[in-house]
């Protein structure tokens, strides 16, 4: 393949931010938008391209004679390195997901470009400021994205792991003037760079024992006669834990370092997608402009973590423990987010709970995918569900931005009844939650479907939960679309225009992405992604008995939402009234952000900091100035020497060579 | 007798016809000539220096002992003859001012005489190879100082200090003259020779407690601590050229009497006896004259200070008892007497024009007189040790010179040693701060020194800037150092 | 009997401790000049009684003593001298009065 | 002697001297600075060139350039010069700190001793850099060290006579250990039957020193240059002295001076005494790491600008000290990385700092807060000084980070593995935890500072960056940023110094 266009993919993004950065307060507002939206478009076509290359050319970098998809790198440079073995190279590397993920991650960019042309002005058509700055930085979340998805190396990865987490800062933090913004973004930032500590140790534990950062030598094998190129193969990924096993040291507290290096490569993950007990900034990074969501905080960074997981997935393997780990806590997130979202009051909190929720699903996917039950169905599953939930969710997220740019809060009690006003949004949004709750024949109903099957393969209990959770879904995504467009009448308030349907920049994006929901599920997914490479009919795979009870309990779900929001109605507050303990923890997310601010603040900012700092400045610092305290208070102390008076003079130089004499001869005997 | 002997004395003899033609010219001129007096006996001594380096040149000056023993001239001790004259000079040309000045008006002649005849005693202690000698040269070093010190009659401090000199002087003495008194008792002899070889087999309590006395006697004059008490109050006193000529000229032919009498006398029992007291000594010379130097705000009292410490690092290169440390030794008194003269050339300047000898009144002195305060600075960075000024060098090969004992305990001491110039840092610093950084309106307003006095302050910047860059000062004197006689007694 | 150096060298030392006492006690500063020429006398003492007991062959001790006592005259007339300037300016030789100068 | 090229580092700002002494008016004297510098950045820049040029020839001596010239003959003291790839890397860091600080202190009150001061600092920088002599480094050292008491304590602010009394004393407290280490280290400098030399190269190929002195040694000189690298508990000069430095000097100073430090731990105290550095390093390991984590937490709670910065410098430093202790390629290529990162970015702060402190009049960050709207420019960098603090890939201080901790991690590994305890293991992994608190710290002064509202109206009226500020801002932010995005180039050229004759050395 050529070494163009992946190039371009990942420098024109680049480019764009340089571009707009430094030259975009010189240029109209609508010039800056229309070139980041441009230079959107033609990465957008480009990984298309590049996608459609790799899924349906044929080639054989791409695809072998057995019809398994291989890996193919296709160029790296070293960018920098540190000994003979363990070298950064920055480089762009194609597999089935990394050509997923370009698609995903171009597509919802452009929409969320072209949406922003929209959503970044006022009713008057005046731009709100900053708005090159908006693109400039959109630019650099889409470039970094794209790098960390294309990583051949892990340490790649981490780069633009990093530079993810500062474009998210940089855009949860736009509206710079509002503190909250403000406080949001450092969280973000924060909590991501505390679970990224743990991402770097991973990172060092497993070079050092596996001697190397590239993905294809942790897991792959290289294929014969065809440079760059390599297949998923699980003896590779026994070599790496034969590595571990010889060394010296295999065994680390109770746990093998393999497992140590790979639970701490999935703390980085817990940050990124949100995982309890990481997930508190995501709520909070609502504070952002929606698009902003829609981009960063629902459909590609924050699904980066399970892209990290899936990436490594044959080492997982070779560590089941680990795999458990990533199940429990899955489980647990995508029950909690799920409890929270029942509760939520803004509609963006409700959306990044279920967002969490639905990442989580994801994580529990791969954590239950096992190779000998249904070849490894979760792992296909999870990246199915994170492709038709980039879609569906970053719908839902245009639509809540319509809703707010519309009514100009985020609250639902704000809104109400608004079907009548807003047409597009009403039906997009609605397809968006069939999606999410997974009505046939919508995408939502597919991939979820699958996850639940490979739940069930790992164990009943898993099974049960998560169908349990997939039944909230339902319930949240419901009540919050009754809530916001049913319920009751519209209110305009005084001197407001009455809300309407967005201009076509807005909606396009809503209903091409409603169009993407419809369908995706629909994409013979397992033919194009697997663990190993192996396509397969997942229809194959596919428990109807499955299928119909999940259908049932959504229906179930979204009837009794139905009966409980449709119309306003006292039933929602004596439910509330009917278990008040459990409504205020959930309202509270169960008091998470409150234990963090006492752990940071009361505990490390507070009883480590402020003691610190006061032992430097008294005790260290006073220890230095006491050197020069007691040189003054000896120099006043021995004053009286020179006390001006000869026969004191005489007296001290008598006894002085006295001293100095019996001294002496003292030492000598 | 061998009058050829006296060809030996060259630099004592051209000091003694200095000293006769100025009292010469100080009694026969008429009065309207005897302004021209300083300039009459600097020049003299500018000619009585230069004759010395030509005889260096011309290689005359080898090793000579004459009268039976009881005299040694070496390049070692020309050179540092040399030096002294080369302070000797400085310090006159910084006291032209003061001693054409009303009040020196009817003892002009007086401070001429009086100082050629301390310079010609201490010829005496440093070529003395008998202990007779050796004591006709430090009286006479330092009886005519009393008077020295007194000479301004209308300042009450200059008789006090003057009181205090010569009482605690002879208390000295008397007490150097009975620990000489108890090593004669012990040898027999008092030529060092002898005493050195009866020495070598020989160590018993009055041995150690003469040995400490004598120190004590010559630690005076360098103002050792604890045998230091006289110095602040002296040099306070006494007339700011005085204090100049005292603080470097005395201390610096002291110092070399000292090395001399420990190692050619004492050499044989150094490790047993006195390596240890001048550990001591050493330590709380430095230590204490630090401390006090803290405190002081005026000038020559802090000076005074400053000095005893400075004392303290010129002993580093005594305890070494080696060539480098000779040679080390030389350098830093060198250097000393340029930077000490320097920052002595201010004070005397500014004392000169204002009066005014308070650290307190030098707070920004720069915005009025820069290059006074420039030079002071100068002076105290070359006295800090601050590369790339002379002080810097001479402290960093006083310290190599001393290390080279190789010890430990010379380790520990140098650390010590080191230690305090954190503290002498600070206060040098401390007038930096007051002529630079101080915010205050100063008290001394712009004045116009002296050729004279300026002359005197571009001599000295001069050798601060240099001596430390042009390496061959250095190697000369080490290599001076390393063919000197001196040499057979480091050996042991 | 026989008189032997000790006998002479028991009195000089006492000599000299009597001078060095006397030198820090009194307060007239005469009375401490005497002091020290007690002191130095001491030493003459110690010098010639070394040279006559247990050196008789040469004679540095002696010499040694007549230029001490030639110092020591020096001393004293420089002293005197300056004290009697210290009179002129203050009105007492009170020792302890010269304190203007300290610390 | 002028055939060689490193004597000219010395000779321009010599010249520099001369000029900023003959000059009257303060054009000329911004003349001289500016045009000084750049002869050195070019100088630099093609000494930089053409080290790779030789190298690349297959020149694998330790130094390259070497001459000698005696001095002191006695004493073997030599002006004997040389440089490798470390060298030439913090020349042009200095030669890049001296333009850009003589840009931040354009409007100087007093400039002609001002620059005076300045330019004599950077001579004893430069000629440490160059020098491969003990006597003649040391000598520079000092030379480097002393103007700072006069330009903090004439140019300063707050408590100047304090700071500058303060740093001047504990520095040249660090520089007397180091004097006694080094005149030691010449008295066993070479094996009985050769002459004593004071001569790195001569002294490392001997490796004659005794590992009973060694042990001795080595803490004297790494304490002494660990003094000024900010080796904690050494380091509270720092806190005071930046706090109250005018601009330009805490540029060069926390960029340039600070560096020394390291770079003499590295160049004296480990290659020299190579024994020692293996047995003893665990104190210092101890020590180090703990600034690192140290520095952090105290930069957490303090509220002045210039404070945070210096515990931050104290954080940063110490890992380049720690780095330096793991004696392995990966770790001290690193730890020159951050050397140079670390110049680079916290000048940038500094000069931020100062030309926010010059407009606003207060370096407290709650008594500022808005500057976004207000400065932009300045704010904007600021940012980007934080992001290249914090770590942020694409700008240096992560790469000098990362190639830290992976050269740390093997190095603790190695240990652990080995059986020889974990210290370096764990220290490694609490620098680590170093990145989530300087992000902390970072963002927590960002988020105050610069962003939120307004906090003071009276502010509203400040201007935004002069041309000369934003020169000397931009150019910084350059340097970082093609350090960031092409490290490859700056470690090879570090790594340049790793010859095998240094690994013998160095027994690794």
């Amino acid at each position: 393949m050529e070494m163009t266009i992946p190039v371009l993919i990942l420098a024109i993004p680049l480019f764009m931010f340089l571009f707009l950065g430094l030259l975009g307060m010189k240029m109209s507002h609508k010039l800056a938008g229309t070139l980041g939206t441009l230079g959107m478009g033609t990465i957008l076509v480009l990984s298309y391209y590049t996608a459609f290359q790799y899924f349906f050319s044929g080639a054989p970098e791409f695809i072998n004679a057995a019809g398994e998809r291989l890996q193919y790198l296709v160029f790296d440079q070293t960018w920098l390195q540190f000994t003979e073995k363990l070298v950064i190279k920055v480089g762009f590397f194609l597999d089935p997901i990394s050509a997923m993920m370009l698609v995903v991650i171009t597509t919802i960019s452009f929409m969320v470009h072209l949406y922003s042309m929209g959503y970044m002005r006022d009713h008057h058509g005046v731009y709100e400021h900053g708005f090159q700055r908006f693109y400039a930085f959109l630019s650099l979340f889409s470039f970094s994205m794209l790098g960390l998805v294309v990583a051949p190396n892990i340490f790649q990865t981490y780069i633009f792991w990093e530079l993810v987490g500062a474009s998210s800062y940089l855009l949860i933090g736009f509206y710079y003037t509002k503190p909250s913004a403000v406080s949001a973004s450092k969280k973000a930032f924060i909590v991501t760079r505390f679970a990224d500590l743990g991402f770097l140790i991973g990172i060092l534990v497993l070079s050092y024992y596996g001697g190397t950062f590239n993905f294809a030598e942790l897991t792959s094998a290289p294929v014969e006669g065809l440079a760059g190129v390599s297949q998923v193969s699980l003896g590779t990924a026994e070599g790496i834990k034969a590595m571990f096993t010889n060394s010296a040291a295999p065994v680390f507290m109770g746990a093998s370092v393999l497992t140590w290096a790979l639970v701490l490569i999935f703390m980085g993950c817990m940050g990124k997608s949100a995982m309890m007990p990481l997930h508190i900034w995501l709520p909070d990074a609502m504070e952002g402009p929606t698009p902003v969501s829609a981009l960063i905080h629902a459909a590609t960074m924050v699904v980066a973590g399970v892209y990290l997981v899936a990436r490594l997935f044959p080492l997982y393997l070779m560590e089941t423990a680990a795999l458990d780990i990533i199940t429990v806590v899955g489980a647990l997130t995508a029950f909690y987010a799920a409890m929270v979202a029942c509760v939520q009051v803004d509609i963006k909190r409700v959306l990044a709970f279920s967002t969490i929720s639905q990442i989580a699903f994801m994580m529990v996917s791969l954590g239950v995918a096992r190779p000998e039950f249904h070849e490894g169905l979760g792992y296909m599953a999870s990246m199915f569900h994170l492709f038709t939930h980039a879609m569906f969710k970053a719908l839902l997220f245009l639509g809540a931005g319509a809703l707010i740019h519309a009514i100009g809060s985020n609250d639902y009690t704000a809104m109400h009844g608004l079907r009548k006003y807003m047409p597009i949004t009403h039906w997009t949004f609605l397809i968006g939650c069939l999606a999410i709750a997974g009505i046939i024949p919508f995408s939502g109903f597919f991939s979820k479907d699958e996850i639940l099957s490979s739940c069930l393969g790992y164990s009943w209990v898993a099974y049960l939960w998560m169908s349990l959770v997939a039944g909230m879904t339902a319930f949240y995504m419901f009540r919050l679309y009754y809530l916001i467009f049913w319920w009751k009448e519209h209110e305009t308030p005084e001197g407001h225009h009455a809300p309407h349907d967005q201009p076509w920049t807005m909606s396009l994006p809503l209903i091409f992405l409603a169009a993407v929901s419809c369908v995706a599920g629909f994409i013979p997914f397992g033919e194009l992604v697997s663990w190993n490479g192996h396509p397969y009919d997942f229809m194959a795979h596919f428990d109807w008995s499955v299928a119909a009870v999940s259908l049932c309990v959504a229906v179930a779900a979204i009837v009794l939402a139905t009966v409980m929001y449709r119309k306003e109605n006292p039933l929602p507050s004596k439910m509330r009234n009917a278990l008040p303990a459990l409504w205020t923890w959930c309202y509270h997310r169960f008091y998470w952000d409150e234990l963090y601010m006492f752990i940071t603040h009361s505990i490390i900012f507070r009883s480590v900091c402020r003691p610190l700092a006061w032992f430097d400045r008294h005790i260290i610092d006073g220890t230095m100035d006491a050197f020069a305290t007691v040189t003054n208070k000896v120099s006043e102390a021995i004053k009286p020497l020179q006390s001006g008076q000869i026969q004191m003079y005489v007296w001290y130089y008598l006894i002085g060579a006295l001293a100095l004499g019996v001294v002496t001869i003292l030492c000598l005997l | 007798m061998d009058y050829s002997q006296f060809l030996a004395m060259k630099q004592e003899i051209a000091l003694l016809v200095v000293f006769l033609l100025v009292f010469l010219y100080d009694t026969f001129m008429p009065k309207s000539t005897q302004k021209a007096l300083p300039a009459f006996s600097i020049i003299l001594m500018l000619l009585a220096t230069a004759a010395g380096f030509c005889s260096h040149c011309l290689g005359s000056d080898t090793t000579v002992v004459a009268f039976a023993g009881m005299y040694e001239t070496s390049a070692v001790i020309a050179a540092i003859k040399g030096i002294l004259n080369i302070g000797v000079v400085i310090v006159l040309l910084q006291s032209i001012k003061w001693a054409n000045g009303e009040s020196m008006l009817m003892r002009r002649g007086e401070f001429y005489e009086l100082l050629l005849v301390t310079l010609f005693g201490m010829y005496l202690m440093i070529s003395a190879r008998h202990f007779l000698v050796f004591i006709i040269g430090l009286e006479s070093a330092s009886l005519p100082l009393a008077a020295m010190v007194a000479l301004d009659k209308n300042r009450y401090e200059s008789h006090e200090a003057a009181v205090k000199y010569i009482l605690t002087a002879v208390f000295s003495s008397a007490v150097f003259m009975m620990g000489l008194s108890f090593v004669y008792g012990l040898t027999g002899s008092l030529y060092f020779e002898n005493i050195y070889f009866a020495l070598t087999n020989q160590l018993n309590m009055l041995l150690v407690i003469a040995i400490a006395f004598v120190i004590s006697g010559i630690g005076f004059k360098l103002s050792l601590v604890p045998f230091h008490l006289w110095t602040a109050d002296v040099y306070q006193g006494a007339p700011t050229s005085v204090t100049s000529y005292l603080s470097v000229i005395s201390k610096g032919a002291a110092a070399f009497a000292f090395l001399v009498i420990l190692a050619q006398v004492f050499g044989p029992v150094y490790s047993k006896v006195w390596e240890w007291m001048l550990y001591a000594l050493i330590i709380l010379t430095i230590t204490v004259g630090n401390l006090f130097a803290i405190r002081q705000r005026n000038m020559k009292r802090f000076l005074a200070f400053s000095s005893v410490s400075q004392a303290g690092y010129i002993m580093l290169g005594v305890i070494a008892m080696n060539a480098m440390g000779m040679a080390a030794m030389m350098y830093y008194i060198l250097v000393y007497i340029f930077s000490n003269l320097a920052a002595f050339g201010v004070i005397g300047a500014i004392e000169n024009a204002t009066g005014k000898v308070s650290m307190d009144d030098y707070r920004g002195l720069y915005k009025t007189n820069p290059r006074l305060s420039v030079a002071m600075m100068l002076a105290m960075f070359s006295l800090a040790g601050i590369p790339p000024f002379a002080g810097f060098f001479s402290k960093f090969f006083i310290f190599t010179g001393a290390i080279n004992q190789g010890s430990v305990a010379i380790y520990v001491l140098v650390l010590i040693a080191l230690i305090n110039t954190i503290i002498s840092l600070y206060y040098y610093l401390l007038v930096v701060k007051a002529m630079f950084i101080s915010e205050e309106e100063c008290v001394i307003g712009w004045f116009r020194s002296s050729f004279s006095e300026r002359l005197g302050l571009w001599i000295t910047v001069g050798g601060i800037l240099l001596l430390g860059l042009v390496s061959c000062v250095y190697s000369s004197l080490l290599n001076l150092a390393e063919v000197s006689p001196m040499n057979m007694y480091f050996m042991s | 009997m026989e008189i032997t150096a000790v006998y002479y060298l028991i009195p000089a030392l006492i000599m000299f401790c009597c001078g060095v006492y006397g030198f820090i006690t009194r307060k007239n500063m005469i009375a401490m000049l005497i002091s020290l020429e007690l002191m130095l006398n001491a030493v003459d003492i110690n010098f010639v009684v070394f040279n006559r007991f247990l050196y008789p062959e040469q004679m540095e001790g002696m010499f040694f003593t007549l230029f001490a006592i030639a110092i020591a005259a020096a001393e004293t007339a420089l002293a005197i001298a300056i004290i009697i300037n210290i009179f002129r300016a203050a009105k007492n030789i009170d020792v302890r009065s010269l304190n203007e100068m300290k610390f | 002697m002028f055939s060689n090229i490193l004597i000219y580092f010395v000779i321009i700002p010599l010249l520099m001297l001369a000029g900023t002494g003959l000059c009257r008016g303060v054009r000329g004297i911004r003349a001289v600075a500016v045009t000084g510098s750049i002869a050195l950045i070019a100088l630099s820049v093609y000494l930089l060139v053409d080290y790779i040029g030789l190298r690349a020839a297959g020149d694998s001596a330790p130094m390259l350039y070497t001459d000698s010239w005696m001095w002191f003959e006695p004493l073997n003291i030599h002006l004997a010069v040389g440089v490798d790839g470390i060298s030439i890397a913090m020349l042009l860091l200095s030669s890049i700190i001296l333009f850009t600080g003589s840009f931040a202190s354009w409007n100087i009150p007093q400039p002609k001793e001002f620059f005076l001061w300045l330019i004599l600092l950077s001579t004893g920088v430069f000629g440490f850099f160059i020098s491969i002599d003990l006597f003649t480094m040391f000598m520079f050292y000092e030379v480097a060290l002393i103007p700072m008491y006069l330009l903090i304590g004439v140019w300063g602010s707050g408590r100047k006579n304090y700071s500058a009394m303060k740093l001047t004393l504990m520095l040249m407290g660090g520089s007397a250990f180091l004097m006694l280490g080094l005149i030691g280290i010449y008295y066993h400098s070479a094996p009985a039957g050769h002459e004593l030399t004071w001569n790195l190269l001569e002294i490392a190929a001997y490796d004659a020193v005794p590992h009973g002195w060694q042990s001795f040694l080595f803490p004297m000189t790494f304490v002494g240059f660990g003094v000024l690298g900010a080796m904690f508990p050494f380091h509270t000069w720092s806190p005071d002295g930046h706090a109250s430095a005018p601009t330009a000097v805490s540029m060069l100073h926390a960029g340039v001076l600070m560096k020394l430090g390291g770079y003499g731990c590295f160049r004296v105290a480990i290659y020299l005494m190579p024994w020692a550095a293996q047995e003893l390093a665990w104190i210092f390991l101890i020590l180090t790491g703990t600034s690192v984590v140290y520095g952090a937490f105290c930069a957490c709670v303090k509220t002045d600008l210039k404070y945070i910065n210096a515990y931050s410098s104290v954080s940063h430093c110490g890992l380049v000290l720690f780095a330096i202790l793991m004696l392995n390629t990966t770790a001290m290529t690193g730890a020159i990385m951050q050397m140079l990162s670390h110049g680079l970015m916290t000048a940038l702060f500094f000069a931020l700092i100062g030309m926010i402190y010059g407009r606003t009049h207060t370096r407290e960050i709650t008594q500022m807060g808005g500057m976004m709207q207000i400065l932009p420019y300045l704010s904007v960098c600021y940012v980007i000084a934080g992001f290249a603090s914090l770590g942020l890939p694409g700008l240096s201080g992560f790469v000098a980070e990362m190639t830290i901790f992976v050269g740390s991690f093997q190095a603790g590994m190695a240990d652990y593995l080995g059986g020889e305890g974990s210290l370096r293991l764990v220290f490694t992994i609490i620098a680590c935890c170093s990145i989530v608190i300087t992000a902390v710290y970072i963002l927590r002064v960002v988020g105050k500072l610069l962003l939120g509202p307004v906090y003071d109206d009276h502010h509203r009226s400040l201007t935004d960056a002069t041309w000369w500020e934003r020169l000397s801002t931009a150019t910084l932010i350059i340097a970082v940023a093609a350090i960031g995005c092409f490290p490859n180039f700056f470690s090879n050229l570090i790594k340049t110094t790793f010859t095998p004759e240094i690994f013998t050395v160095l027994g690794m």
